[in-house]
């Protein structure tokens, strides 16, 4: 949680041109993402020492980042933030768990590299296969998806809004700590009160953006929905790859 | 017709930025309104699409009165466009943004579909309308609050600063779109350029007061009326 | 600290979905009846200046590194409990989507964790009887710092459960403890302190906005809702016991710090070994020399198997790489809307 | 002495916002940068601090090459006005934060007091000096900015769109007062009559590149190269 990093969300590949989008294979959005919950769930209830098993649902994100052209240099660069967490409970299994299992030319696995392997693998591919998917739907779309699995109406204007305007906020956070820095020599100037007054300026900017948009919106005819679309039920050629896919998920499942 | 009749307004904390203003602009007409930061001039447009009620007097538009029960009704006939389009556009994507308002409204969805496609190739924003705003030029994010305005067939125009940040080319482009509107358009700027180039009418503020109204040529041309209010001849007639 | 979806059972995460979702369904529910237009975009600015906040980095006094602001408890003093809620929950989702911040699964626990206990337990117990209405400076920063800290540890007390009663790691829930609570315990300081330093600022800018949140919850509510959480955990143990008959006894196990272990093994899972024998792409012969002695020992794996099972797995990675590679190319430009 | 050599820069996206800039700028002289939206402008300028490090290329102030172990002994040398005055003052109180540059130079005390309250006085800021910066009206927060930078007593000033928002006669102001310096001055704006105003030599980015390179009146009086770029002639030449 200590570490600076600049998100930068809404950045759909599919958007760009620069990757095709995943529906040929998944339909619409709303069943890719009910097969990415279906993969993600088969994924996890893999036992804790089937390393083979947890291997093999990596075809489902190599799948889609061969067959939709994501660059797999992005998805990489953000997996391989691993977060920290994640690898201090894979070693505590390395260290704890000690039980020999098997020689491999003369070198002794135990419990815990078979079965921290298997935490970290389960990591890396359940993040993979839902960065491919997310990576392909623009947000909108996502959104709409949201609304046809019946998320209250309420969190999904909340979820636009703070789309849109994570990035104007990001863009004035920036400009401010530039601001600052540029009148700042070592570390005089960036104190900790320093800072919190920064935070605190963009606060203010902030509900003073939320007014203002309060007044945009009402001068629309804004009475508390974003959203009036009526959404369509799931159809049946929509069940039938959901279907597909939980039975490849299963046959998975089976083999390893 | 708006008639604006002897209204006030004073900030929570007293100061007084609007003091008995009556004003009465013709149906169709282009209005200016210019003054120095902090004259008053946005608070007294905010009133003409309801978002303040007056505390004293009253404002009629179009023969409605502004008032807590018209409000559907006032909003349907003012659009009002903002001197930041990112407090203007609050969608995922553009499209959405420029449909809300007409959505809102309950427009039927064939001419809904129509106006829109309409507008946004009027202001070549047909090819965008899938981007988030996050990823338009500022002079693209203008023209997509313009049309989100302009698709809600608004009888009455109010412009806040429209031309802050745009490049000479888009501020042209600007002034053709403008002039090519036959509504009522209520525009407020410190560019006077842009005011001399739309505006058949200007009245200058001060201090939450009209100090002067006319044509404006009249107006915008009286360099001491101009100097006692903080503002310049426009720049082409300086020289 | 993010719940991550690796160290999670299917079971426990569902169960997290489920509360976290019938927490968004009733918070949502409570907003929409307040019918406060005004707040919606109040709300939408906020998350994003969350996001936008935990850009800006502080040193922390006394130590070399840096912390940003998470932000729980000040959007609770904003936006009051459900609001605040519902505004952590979409920041969650679109960390969760796109920065692949614990994952899918771990969703619905990284909601109660980071969420729920900021907005419905930190705010309404800690800080609304410490700070009140902020009146005094001393009365803010005991209200903040202690709501800060609790709301963090609880949190990280959160994890430590959701992970042990996953059964994915070897850590005995003491050890877990010692390791997770002295960490928390820092964030939780410095969360305090920089939420205490924003609010101050405010006071002294715009104190209007701090005008006390009215829309306390109701504690019928939060005791209804740990009496569930109770239930569920019960329930989670419980069926730990039904599907496999030492669930229970290997929790304990695990709690008390044994080093003794019981392998979790689905029952589908058994019920088809003998199928996956006859479809296995290699099936396991020729490596039968592995380590026979280890055979006895729960968590042994046959060698054999193993190869065998990597490298079919590696051949179904390739072969979907292949066929996605293909149907990618037969796809003709790509469709834009 | 300002120079440029070859520098380009391109975003984590692609975006070649500077493509191969090469620039020199005489100490004591005032340069105007002018083009359309998105040409790399801002791009450009924020090099000239530090903020950006070139990516290829090299940049030298005064003989002090633009680096990494630079940077404190840049930013005493350069001041850059943000084009959104909210963006730099981020203080409860103007006042400290017209002292917070000063203080963190470690400027002997005496001294900062006189300087700090010389150009409040100046800009009349004055009585507003414990006002909360977000209190303030728009051109008074842009003259607050203006404070802060100047009371570093920088050796150069960058000025980023300085004239947006700001009435007619504070507008004006400015240009008196930038033009009463006699630092080293980079503008960059689309407000060409300020350019004109301030001036001595100008040039025009397209997309990333410097196209036009020369006295102001040659520049901004060609009305063909101005308008193959996205511009026009200032409003004062155009009649
Ligand atoms: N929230 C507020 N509380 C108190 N006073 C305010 C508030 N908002 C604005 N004011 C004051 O009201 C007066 C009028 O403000 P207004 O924004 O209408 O000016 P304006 O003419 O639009 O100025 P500008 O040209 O800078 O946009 C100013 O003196 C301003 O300081
Ligand atoms: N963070 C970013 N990521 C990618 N591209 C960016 C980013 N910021 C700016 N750009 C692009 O870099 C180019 C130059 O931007 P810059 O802000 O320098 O333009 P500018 O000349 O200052 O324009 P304006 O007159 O609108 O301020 C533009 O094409 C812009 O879209
Ligand atoms: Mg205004
Ligand atoms: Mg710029």
């Amino acid at each position: 949680m200590i570490q600076s990093r600049l998100p930068s969300i809404g950045y759909h590949l599919a958007e760009q041109g620069t990757a095709t989008e995943a529906s040929p294979f998944l339909g619409s959005d709303r069943s890719a993402l009910l097969v990415t919950a279906l993969f993600i769930f088969s994924l996890l209830s893999i036992q804790k020492f089937n390393l083979p098993g947890v291997l093999a649902f990596g075809a489902f994100p190599l799948f889609l980042m061969s067959a939709a052209k994501l660059p797999a240099g992005l998805i990489l660069k953000r997996l391989l933030l691993i977060s920290p967490f994640v690898l201090v409970i894979a070693s505590g299994n390395l260290l704890l768990d000690r039980n020999s299992v098997m020689l491999i030319f003369g070198i002794t696995l135990s419990g815990g590299m078979i079965s921290g392997t298997v935490i970290v693998a389960k990591t890396i591919i359940s993040l993979a296969g839902l960065l491919s998917i997310t990576l392909c739907i623009p947000f909108y779309r996502i959104c709409r998806a949201l609304e046809a699995f019946h998320v209250p109406e309420v969190l999904v204007t909340q979820l636009m809004l703070l789309y849109r305007y994570s990035a104007v906020l990001q863009e004035e956070a920036l400009s401010m700590q530039k601001a600052r820095d540029l009148r700042s020599f070592g570390s005089r100037g960036k104190e900790f009160s320093c800072t919190a007054s920064l935070i605190g300026s963009l606060l203010l900017r902030t509900v003073n953006r939320a007014e203002r948009l309060y007044r945009t919106m009402t001068a629309r005819g804004f009475q508390g929905q974003m959203s009036t679309r009526n959404v369509e039920e799931i159809s049946l050629g929509e069940w039938k790859i959901i279907v597909l896919w939980a039975l490849i998920f299963l046959v998975l499942r089976l083999i390893f | 017709m708006i008639s604006i009749e002897g209204i006030s307004f004073s900030w929570p904390d007293g100061t007084r930025a609007i003091d008995r203003i009556t004003l009465a602009i013709a149906q169709g007409s282009s209005m200016g309104i210019v003054g120095a930061n902090g004259a008053g001039k946005s608070t007294l447009v905010n009133h003409l699409n309801g978002y303040f009620l007056p505390q004293e007097g009253s404002i009629s538009i179009g023969g409605t009165v502004v008032s807590k029960k018209n409000l559907d009704r006032i909003h349907r006939v003012v659009g009002l466009l903002f001197q930041n389009p990112d407090d203007q556009l609050f969608t995922a994507r553009l499209y959405d943004d420029v449909a809300f308002g007409p959505e809102n409204l309950g427009m039927d969805r064939a001419m809904m579909a129509t106006l829109i496609e309409e507008w946004l190739r009027e202001l070549n924003l047909w090819e965008l309308r899938n981007k988030p705003p996050a990823h338009l030029s500022q002079g693209e994010k203008r023209f997509a609050a313009f049309a989100s305005i302009l698709v809600m067939q608004p009888e009455v125009i109010v412009m806040d600063e429209p031309t802050a940040d745009l490049d000479p080319k888009n501020r042209r482009k600007l002034i053709n779109l403008v002039n090519g509107l036959g509504i009522t358009k209520i525009t407020v700027s410190h560019d006077l350029d842009f005011v001399w180039d739309t505006c058949q009418r200007v009245c200058i503020m001060n201090r939450g007061r009209i100090v002067a109204d006319g044509l404006t040529r009249d107006i915008l041309g009286n360099r001491e009326l101009l100097e006692a209010n903080s503002l310049e001849l426009p720049l082409r007639l300086q020289r | 600290m993010h719940m991550a979806d690796a160290l999670l059972s299917p079971v426990v995460g569902g169960a997290f979905w489920i509360i976290s979702g019938a927490l968004i369904g009733y918070s949502a529910k409570k907003i929409t009846e307040e019918n406060d237009n005004r707040k919606t975009p109040l709300m939408g600015v906020l998350g994003a200046f969350i996001f936008a906040a935990q850009m800006i980095n502080f040193s922390i006094p006394g130590t070399g590194s840096s912390g940003h602001l998470g932000g729980g408890l000040l959007l609770t003093v904003l936006l009051g409990p459900y609001r605040a809620f519902i505004t952590l929950a979409s920041v969650l989702i679109i960390q969760c989507l796109f920065f692949a911040d614990g994952g899918l699964l771990a969703l619905g626990c990284n909601i109660f964790n980071l969420a729920f206990f900021p907005a419905f337990v930190a705010f309404p117990f800690i800080y609304r009887v410490l700070a009140g209405d902020a009146a005094s400076p001393g009365k803010l920063a005991a209200g903040c710092m202690t709501a800060s800290i609790a709301g963090i540890l609880t949190g990280a007390l959160s994890i430590v459960l959701e992970t042990v009663l996953s059964g994915i790691t070897e850590l005995p829930f003491s050890t877990f403890m010692l390791f997770l609570l002295p960490i928390h315990l820092a964030i939780g300081i410095v969360e305090g302190l920089v939420t205490l330093s924003v609010l101050t600022f405010i006071v002294r800018t715009e104190p209007s906005l701090l005008v006390p949140t009215k829309t306390a919850v109701h504690r019928r509510f939060t005791f209804a809702l740990f009496a569930l959480l109770a239930l569920l955990v019960g329930g989670i143990l419980s069926w730990f016991t039904s599907s496999q008959p030492d669930g229970l006894e290997w929790s304990i196990a695990k709690i008390s710090g044994s080093e003794e272990f019981i392998p979790s093994k689905k029952p589908l899972h058994e019920a088809f070994a003998g199928f996956q024998q006859k479809i296995a792409f290699l099936p396991d012969y020729g490596f039968k020399s592995a380590p026979q002695s280890h055979t006895s020992s729960p968590s042994s794996i046959n060698f054999g198997t193993s190869l065998s099972g990597i490298l079919g797995s590696l051949s179904v990675l390739a072969a979907a790489g292949t066929v996605g590679l293909l149907l990618g190319r037969k796809r003709t430009k790509p469709k834009r809307l």
